[in-house]
C-alpha cells in the first residue's frame, strides 16, 4: 500500500468538505477518483498535497506520515501533482517548466530525464518556446511531463481531460497508462471522462458529500451501467 | 554645455540610486506579496553602519561591505519575528513595518542621537570629464549601482533561485507542489531586499549628513517607482525609476526642489490610477 | 494570548495613564524656574545644543553666587521642541501652564518664535530669543538677544561686494528667516550697486543639491549667500566642495559658527565667511575666560559659539532684572528687563528698553585652515528702532 | 431620545458608557488648567481618531494620509476667520460659518478624492501608499504656499463666541469641545447601525459579494470616506480654534501617522475605542516622553506590531465591542480587501 488515506477531515473556504474519507492505492496501482462537482475530490488531492491544511485523520504515503507537512516537502518525498487547469507557468518556455519540476532534486542531479521527452516529443521540437503559447493539451502533456521530471513514485491528476479534444485525451491516457506499465508509477486520477477511466485506470472510487461511498474495479463498471448513474447523474 | 552633461549625470546618478533602493522593495513585494514599509529604515542602517565604522576609525569601505551583511541579517531576523506570520494579511504587513520603521528609527536616534552626522569623503577626488569637474565618488556609487542591478537581473533571469523565485511569485501554490521550499524562498529573498537596501544607504552616506529621518525620503519616491513602473516584472523598477528620478531632478533644476517632489509625486499617482498594472504592465498583483 | 493575559495589559496601560495625571511633588526652597523650549532633533538640534550649555553655566553660577531674591535658586526646565513650530507652542504651553515658569527661553527658528509668541502674550509670560533673526520684532513680551540685518547684513554685503565682486546668489530654506534676510540683502545689494542673480528656497531634509549647485554655477554670481544653517547646510557645502566651485564663488554662511569646523572637513570649511557677535578664537580678555569656564563645565572639546554666549547673557538679564524688580511676578520682571547691560564674550552688550532689542559688538569671521578667526573687528553697532516710534504692545 | 440612540446605548453596557460621559463632565472640576487644556486638545484628537475610525475600521480602507483631511480643516478655518480668503467676509468669516465651511470643503475634497481613487479601483495597498504620497503633497505645498503661512503656519486664530461672548477660558473651551465629541460620537454611532452603515460594513468584508448583490460599492465607499474625511476635518478646525496656531505639520505624514497609531492601539472596528485610543496614547505621550525621552516612541512602534499583530481589535476594541462581531471571529480581522 503505496497511498493511505484514514478517516481525513478537512475545509476549504471556510466549510467542511471532507468529512471522513477512507481511501488507499496500491503500489504501481492506477485508480480513478469519480463523483459529481463539489463532492471533495480536488480537495482530496489537495490535502495529499498539503495546500489544504487537514483538520483531522492520517495520510501515509509509502509507510511515512504526511499529514501536516510542508508542501514541498510532501512533494520532495517523491509525489507529483498536476491541478485542474493544468497551471503551467505560461510566461516560462517549455524547458523552464520542466526544470521547475526538478528544482528539488540536490544541485547535481538536476538535469531532466531524457525519458521525458519520448513520452512527449512534442515538447521536444518546441523546448525553446513559451509555455503559454501552447494550446490546451499541449500544455497539459506540459504539466504532466514536469510532474514526471522528478521520477515521482506517485502521481496525482486533477481533471485531465478538462477541455482537451478526445484524441489528445486518449494519447495522454495511452501514454501514462505505459509509463506507469514500465516504471511501476502510481496514479490517482480524479476524472469525469467515462472513456479516459475506463481505457487508463484499473480500479475506481465514488465520492459523495465529502467521503468515499463505493469502490469497485473498471470491469464491473464496464459490465454494469447502473454503478456509474448512480453516483454521476444529476 | 556645463549644465546638459552634469545634469544627465545628476538624472542618472538619482535614476540609479532610486533604483538600487527600489530594487529591494520589489523583490519582497513581488515575491511574498509584502510591503515592506520599513525598506527605507533599512537604508538608514546600512547608511549607519557606515557612519559606525567611520566613528571607530574603521573607515568608509569596511562599511560598505558590512553594510548589506548587516542589514540582511536585520531583515533575516525581522522576517522570522513578523514577516512570517503576516503572508496573508497584506495590510496587516504594511501596519506591522511601519511600526518597525518607527522602532528603527528610534534605535538609531537612542545609539546615534537625533542629530545629522557626517563622515569623511572616502574619494574626495573630483575629475574632469566632459569639460567640467564631477566628484569622483558620484561615479563610483553609479558604478555600484550599475553592478548591483546587473547582478540582480542575472541572478533572478538566470540562475536556478531566479527560476524558482519566478516561479514562486507567479504562482506560490505551484511552485510549492514541485518541491520549492516557499518559506525559505521568502526568508532569502527578505534577506537579499534589506541586504540591497543597506548597501545603497551604505554608498549615500558619505554625499550627504546622515539623520534619522531621512530614510523617508528614499523610501516614497522608490516605492512610486515601483508602481509607476509596475510590480510585475523587474524591468518596471528601471521604467519607474527614471520616470520618478528623471522627472524629480530635471524639474528640480527647470524651477526647484520642491516644486519637483510636488509635482513628481501628482504625476506619479495620477499614472498609478491610470495604469494601476504599471508601465511596464503584466498582472496587477492583488 | 488568551484573555486573561489581555485584561493584565489594559489595567496596567490604564494604571500608566492615572500614574501620569499625578501632580508633581514640592521641592525644598521653592526655586524660581526658567523654561528652555530649544531643538535638540529635527535640523537645528547643533544651536538647541548651544543654547542649554549657556543657560545651564549662567544659571549654575548664580546659584553658586547665593541665587536671587534672598537664596531662592534658578531652575531651568528643558523640552525638545524638535525644531517644529506646533511642539514649539505645546511645550511652551506646558512650561507655563504646568511648571508655572516666570519666563521662556528659546527657540531656535523665527518660525517657532513667531508661533510661541501668541502663547507669550495671552500668557503673560516674557520669551527669551537668543538668535540672530531678520529683525521687526516689536513686542512687550519678547526680548531679543540677537543680531538682526542693522548689525550683520548692512556691514557683510559692502564688504564681500568691495573684496570679491557685487553679482550675488541667494539660497536659504523655505521659510520666513530667509525670506526676510533675502529681502535685507536685496536692500543692501542695491545700495551699493550689486545685482542679486539669483534666489531659490528648500525645504528640510534635501539630500542632494546638485541642481542647485548647477544654477549657482551657471549663474556667474561672485559671492553666495547660503542661509541653510545645520545639517542640511553641511550636506550643501560637502556638495558644493566636491563640484570644485568653493574657489571660484565666495560663500557668506549666516547662523555658521564654530560648530561647521566639526562637522566639516578644512578643506570643506576653507575661505567661508561669517558675521556674529563672538568668536572663540577672539583675543579678548573676557571671550577667552568664557572659553576657558565652559571648557571647565563641559570638558575640554566642548564647541562654545555665539549662542552659547547669548543664551547665556539672557539669563544674566533676567538674573538682574528679577533682582531690580524684587519678586518674581513676570509683569515686574518685563518692566525692569529694559536698558540692562552686560559683559559676556565680547565687551558690554545692552538689551534697550524702548524695542527689547541689543546694542552688540560685531566681527567678520572667516573659516581658514581648519579654524575660524576674525577677519575683521566692525566694534560696538546701535541697530535701528526696531518699533520705529511706536510703543511696545 | 432618538430611537437610533437609544438602541446605541442598550447596546453598549449602558453602565460603561454613563461612566465614561461623567468621567469626561466632571473632570474639569478636579484637573488643574494644564490638565484641562491637555484635555480639551486630547478630546479633538478623539474625534478625528473617530473619522479615521470610520474609514478605515468600518469601511476597511487604509488611508495612510488621513491627517490631509484634519489639516485641511484646519487651514480653512484658520484662513476664513482670519479673513485671509479673498470674497469671504464679514458674516461668513464668523467662527460657525467658517467650521461650516471648513468641513463642507473637506468632504467635497474627500468625494473628489474618492471618486478618484475608488473608481480606479484602487485598494488595499495601493491606496495605502498612494494617500501617503497625498500627504506627503499637501504637507510640502502647505510649506511652499507662503500666502498661508508657509513653514510658520498662522497664528492668532481668532475664537469662536456663543451668545456674544467669546469662548476663550480653559473651562468654557473645554465643555464646548466635550459636547462636539459627545454629537460627533452619537452621529457616527447613528450612520454605523443605520442600514447604510451595515452595506458598507458589508463592503468592507466582501466587496465581490456586495457587487453581486446590485450594490455600487465605489459609490458606499465615497460617500463614507467623505463622513470620515469631514468628521477629521471639524476635528482640524476645532484644533485650530483650541491651539490658535496651524502649521504644516498637523498635515502632513507625520501626523498620519499618530492617527494611525493611535486608532489600531485603541481598536479600529469601534468607534469609542478608537477615540480613548487616541486619548491614552497622546496622555501617556505628553507625561510619559519626559521620563522616557526617545524610548517613548520605540515602545510605542513595538507595541504599535504588537497589537497588528496579536491585538487586531486593540487594547479596547474587545472591551467596548456594541455586539459580538456581526461576521464572527474572523481571521486576520476586519481590515481585510
Amino acid at each position: 500500500m503505496i497511498l493511505s488515506i484514514e478517516n481525513l477531515h478537512a475545509s476549504y473556504g471556510g466549510s467542511l468538505i471532507l468529512q471522513g474519507v477512507d481511501l488507499s492505492v496500491r503500489r504501481g496501482e492506477i485508480k480513478a477518483l469519480m463523483g459529481r462537482n463539489g463532492m471533495g475530490k480536488t480537495t482530496l488531492l489537495k490535502a495529499v498535497m498539503g495546500l489544504v491544511p487537514p483538520r483531522s485523520g492520517r495520510i501515509v504515503f509509502d509507510g511515512r506520515p504526511i499529514h501536516g507537512m510542508d508542501t514541498h516537502r510532501i512533494a520532495a518525498c517523491g509525489i507529483g501533482y498536476v491541478p485542474q487547469g493544468r497551471e503551467v507557468f505560461d510566461d516560462f518556455t517549455v524547458m523552464e517548466n520542466l526544470r521547475l519540476g526538478v528544482l528539488r532534486n540536490p544541485r547535481g542531479r538536476r538535469d531532466i530525464p531524457p525519458e521525458i521527452f519520448d513520452y512527449f516529443p512534442i515538447l521536444d521540437k518546441r523546448r525553446h518556446q513559451r509555455a503559454g503559447s501552447f494550446s490546451g493539451g499541449e500544455q497539459q502533456m506540459l504539466a504532466i511531463a514536469r510532474a514526471l521530471a522528478a521520477r515521482p513514485r506517485l502521481l496525482l491528476l486533477d481533471e485531465p481531460s478538462e477541455g482537451i479534444q478526445p484524441s489528445i485525451v486518449d494519447q495522454i491516457a495511452a501514454t501514462l497508462k505505459a509509463i506507469s506499465a514500465r516504471t511501476g508509477l502510481t496514479i490517482l486520477v480524479v476524472e469525469q471522462n467515462v472513456d479516459m477511466i475506463l481505457e487508463l485506470a484499473a480500479t475506481c472510487a465514488f465520492m459523495e458529500g465529502g467521503r468515499v461511498v463505493q469502490a469497485c474495479d473498471v470491469d464491473e463498471l464496464r459490465a454494469d451501467e447502473s454503478i456509474m448513474a448512480c453516483h454521476m447523474s444529476v | 554645455m556645463w549644465d546638459i552633461g552634469i545634469q544627465l549625470l545628476h538624472s542618472l546618478n538619482y535614476i540609479l540610486v532610486l533604483v538600487l533602493v527600489a530594487m529591494g522593495l520589489v523583490i519582497i513585494f513581488g515575491l511574498m506579496r509584502v510591503i515592506n514599509m520599513a525598506h527605507g529604515e533599512f537604508f538608514l542602517l546600512g547608511a549607519y553602519t557606515v557612519v559606525l565604522t567611520s566613528q571607530r576609525g574603521l573607515g568608509f569601505w569596511p562599511g560598505l561591505v558590512l553594510a548589506p551583511v548587516i542589514v540582511g541579517l536585520v531583515g533575516m531576523v525581522i522576517e522570522w519575528a513578523v514577516i512570517r506570520h503576516l503572508y496573508h494579511r497584506l495590510l496587516d504587513s504594511i501596519l506591522a513595518t511601519w511600526g518597525i520603521s518607527i522602532a528603527i528609527k528610534q534605535l538609531i536616534i537612542i545609539f546615534f542621537g537625533p542629530a545629522g552626522l557626517m563622515i569623511k569623503p572616502p574619494l574626495p577626488q573630483s575629475v574632469h570629464i566632459l569639460g567640467l569637474v564631477y566628484p569622483v565618488y558620484r561615479l563610483f556609487i553609479m558604478g555600484v549601482s550599475v553592478a548591483v542591478i546587473a547582478l540582480t537581473f542575472y541572478l533572478f533571469q538566470r540562475t536556478d533561485f531566479g527560476l524558482g523565485a519566478r516561479a514562486v511569485i507567479a504562482n506560490r501554490d505551484m511552485a510549492a507542489a514541485l518541491g520549492i521550499n516557499t518559506r525559505r524562498m521568502n526568508r532569502v529573498t527578505f534577506t537579499f531586499g534589506s541586504a540591497l537596501a543597506g548597501l545603497a544607504g551604505a554608498v549615500m552616506a558619505p554625499l550627504m549628513s546622515c539623520d534619522p529621518q531621512m530614510g523617508l525620503g528614499f523610501f516614497i519616491p522608490a516605492f512610486l517607482s515601483i508602481l509607476v513602473g509596475g510590480a510585475g516584472a523587474l524591468s518596471g523598477v528601471l521604467v519607474g525609476g527614471a520616470v520618478v528620478g528623471g522627472g524629480d531632478s530635471l524639474i528640480s533644476f527647470l524651477f526647484s526642489p520642491v516644486t519637483a517632489q510636488i509635482v513628481v509625486f501628482s504625476l506619479a499617482i495620477v499614472l498609478i490610477r491610470i495604469r494601476p498594472q504599471g508601465l511596464v504592465g503584466g498582472r496587477r498583483h492583488e | 494570548m488568551g484573555s486573561k493575559q489581555r485584561w493584565i495589559a489594559v489595567a496596567a496601560l490604564l494604571a500608566c495613564v492615572l500614574l501620569a495625571f499625578a501632580p508633581p511633588a514640592v521641592a525644598g526652597k521653592k526655586p524660581v524656574k526658567i523654561g528652555v523650549v530649544l531643538p535638540l532633533s529635527g535640523g537645528f538640534e547643533i544651536y538647541g545644543n548651544l543654547g542649554v550649555r549657556g543657560a545651564k553655566m549662567a544659571v549654575a553660577e548664580i546659584n553658586a553666587a547665593g541665587g536671587v531674591l534672598d537664596g531662592r535658586p534658578l531652575e531651568l526646565i528643558i523640552e525638545d521642541n524638535k525644531t517644529d513650530p506646533k511642539t514649539s507652542v505645546e511645550k511652551a504651553k506646558k512650561l507655563i501652564l504646568r511648571d508655572k515658569v516666570v519666563a521662556v527661553m528659546g527657540p531656535v527658528s523665527s518660525a517657532a518664535r513667531d508661533a510661541m509668541t501668541p502663547v507669550a502674550v495671552k500668557y503673560k509670560t516674557p520669551l527669551l530669543y537668543g538668535i540672530d533673526y531678520e529683525g521687526g520684532v516689536c513686542n512687550r513680551y519678547v526680548f531679543l538677544y540677537s543680531a538682526i540685518p542693522d548689525h550683520d547684513m548692512d556691514k557683510m554685503v559692502p564688504y564681500m561686494g568691495q573684496k570679491y565682486g557685487k553679482t550675488f546668489y541667494v539660497f536659504g530654506y523655505d521659510y520666513v528667516w530667509p525670506h526676510k534676510m533675502t529681502e535685507a540683502i536685496q536692500r543692501n545689494v542695491d545700495k551699493i550697486g550689486g545685482k542679486v542673480v539669483g534666489v531659490e528656497y528648500t525645504p528640510f531634509g534635501v539630500k542632494d543639491f546638485t541642481p542647485t549647485i548647477q544654477k549657482i554655477a551657471k549663474s556667474g554670481a561672485k559671492v553666495l549667500m547660503l542661509i541653510v544653517p545645520g545639517a542640511d547646510g553641511f550636506t550643501f557645502i560637502k556638495q558644493f566642495t566636491e563640484f570644485g566651485l568653493k574657489d571660484k564663488i565666495k560663500i557668506v554662511a549666516l547662523a555658521s559658527d564654530e560648530n561647521y569646523l566639526t562637522a566639516l572637513t578644512p578643506q570643506q570649511s576653507e575661505g567661508i565667511f561669517t558675521a556674529l557677535p563672538f568668536l572663540a578664537s577672539l583675543d579678548k580678555p573676557e571671550a577667552k575666560d568664557f572659553v576657558a569656564r565652559q571648557k571647565k563645565m563641559f570638558g575640554n572639546d566642548v564647541v562654545v559659539t555665539w549662542a552659547t554666549c547669548s543664551h547665556y547673557g539672557l539669563v544674566m538679564l533676567l538674573k538682574k532684572a528679577i533682582e531690580k524688580a524684587g519678586t518674581d511676578d513676570r509683569e515686574k520682571i518685563i518692566d525692569n528687563m529694559g536698558d540692562l547691560t552686560v559683559t559676556v564674550g565680547n565687551g558690554p552688550e545692552t538689551m534697550r528698553a524702548k524695542d527689547h532689542h541689543m546694542i552688540l559688538n560685531m566681527l567678520i569671521g572667516k573659516f581658514t585652515g581648519g579654524k575660524l578667526v576674525v577677519e575683521k573687528d566692525l566694534g560696538r553697532i546701535v541697530p535701528s528702532d526696531q518699533c520705529k516710534g511706536k510703543d511696545l504692545q | 431620545m432618538s430611537n437610533a440612540a437609544a438602541r446605541t446605548l442598550r447596546a453598549h453596557p449602558l453602565a460603561l458608557q454613563l461612566v465614561i460621559l461623567a468621567g469626561f463632565a466632571l473632570f474639569p472640576l478636579a484637573g488643574d488648567d494644564y490638565l484641562v487644556v491637555e484635555l480639551t486638545q486630547y478630546l479633538v484628537y478623539g474625534i478625528f481618531a473617530m473619522g479615521l475610525s470610520l474609514v478605515w475600521g468600518y469601511a476597511g480602507i487604509l488611508c495612510f494620509g488621513h491627517a490631509v483631511f484634519f489639516g485641511l480643516g484646519a487651514y480653512v478655518m484658520a484662513l476664513v476667520s482670519k479673513g485671509m480668503v479673498p470674497g469671504i467676509g464679514g458674516a461668513l468669516a464668523s467662527g460657525w460659518a467658517a467650521m461650516a465651511l471648513a468641513v463642507a470643503v473637506v468632504a467635497l475634497f474627500a468625494v473628489l478624492l474618492g471618486y478618484f481613487l475608488f473608481y480606479g479601483r484602487l485598494s488595499g495597498p495601493y491606496l495605502g501608499i498612494v494617500t501617503l504620497a497625498i500627504s506627503v503633497i499637501a504637507e510640502r505645498v502647505a510649506i511652499k504656499w507662503y500666502y498661508i503661512g508657509g513653514y510658520n503656519g498662522l497664528t492668532g486664530i481668532p475664537p469662536l463666541s456663543l451668545g456674544g461672548r467669546e469662548i476663550i477660558d480653559i473651562v468654557p473651551m473645554y465643555y464646548l469641545i466635550a459636547s462636539f465629541a459627545v454629537g460627533v460620537y452619537l452621529l457616527c454611532r447613528r450612520i454605523v447601525a443605520s442600514p447604510f452603515g451595515t452595506i458598507v460594513a458589508a463592503v468592507r468584508d466582501n466587496e465581490d459579494r456586495a457587487e453581486f448583490f446590485g450594490y455600487n460599492t465605489a459609490y458606499y465607499k465615497i460617500v463614507i470616506f467623505a463622513v470620515g474625511a469631514a468628521v477629521a476635518g471639524l476635528a482640524g478646525a476645532l484644533f485650530a480654534v483650541v491651539t490658535e496656531f496651524v502649521s504644516p505639520t498637523m498635515i502632513g505624514f507625520g501626523m498620519s501617522t499618530e492617527v494611525l497609531i493611535w486608532v489600531a492601539l485603541g481598536g479600529k472596528e469601534v468607534l469609542l475605542a478608537s477615540f480613548l485610543g487616541a486619548l491614552l496614547v497622546r496622555a501617556m505621550e505628553s507625561f510619559l516622553s519626559d521620563v522616557l525621552t526617545y524610548y517613548w516612541f520605540l515602545i510605542l512602534g513595538l507595541f504599535f506590531v504588537a497589537c497588528v499583530m496579536f491585538f487586531p481589535r486593540g487594547v479596547f476594541g474587545r472591551l467596548l465591542a456594541a455586539r459580538p462581531m456581526a461576521t464572527g471571529a474572523k481571521a486576520g480581522g476586519a481590515g481585510e480587501t
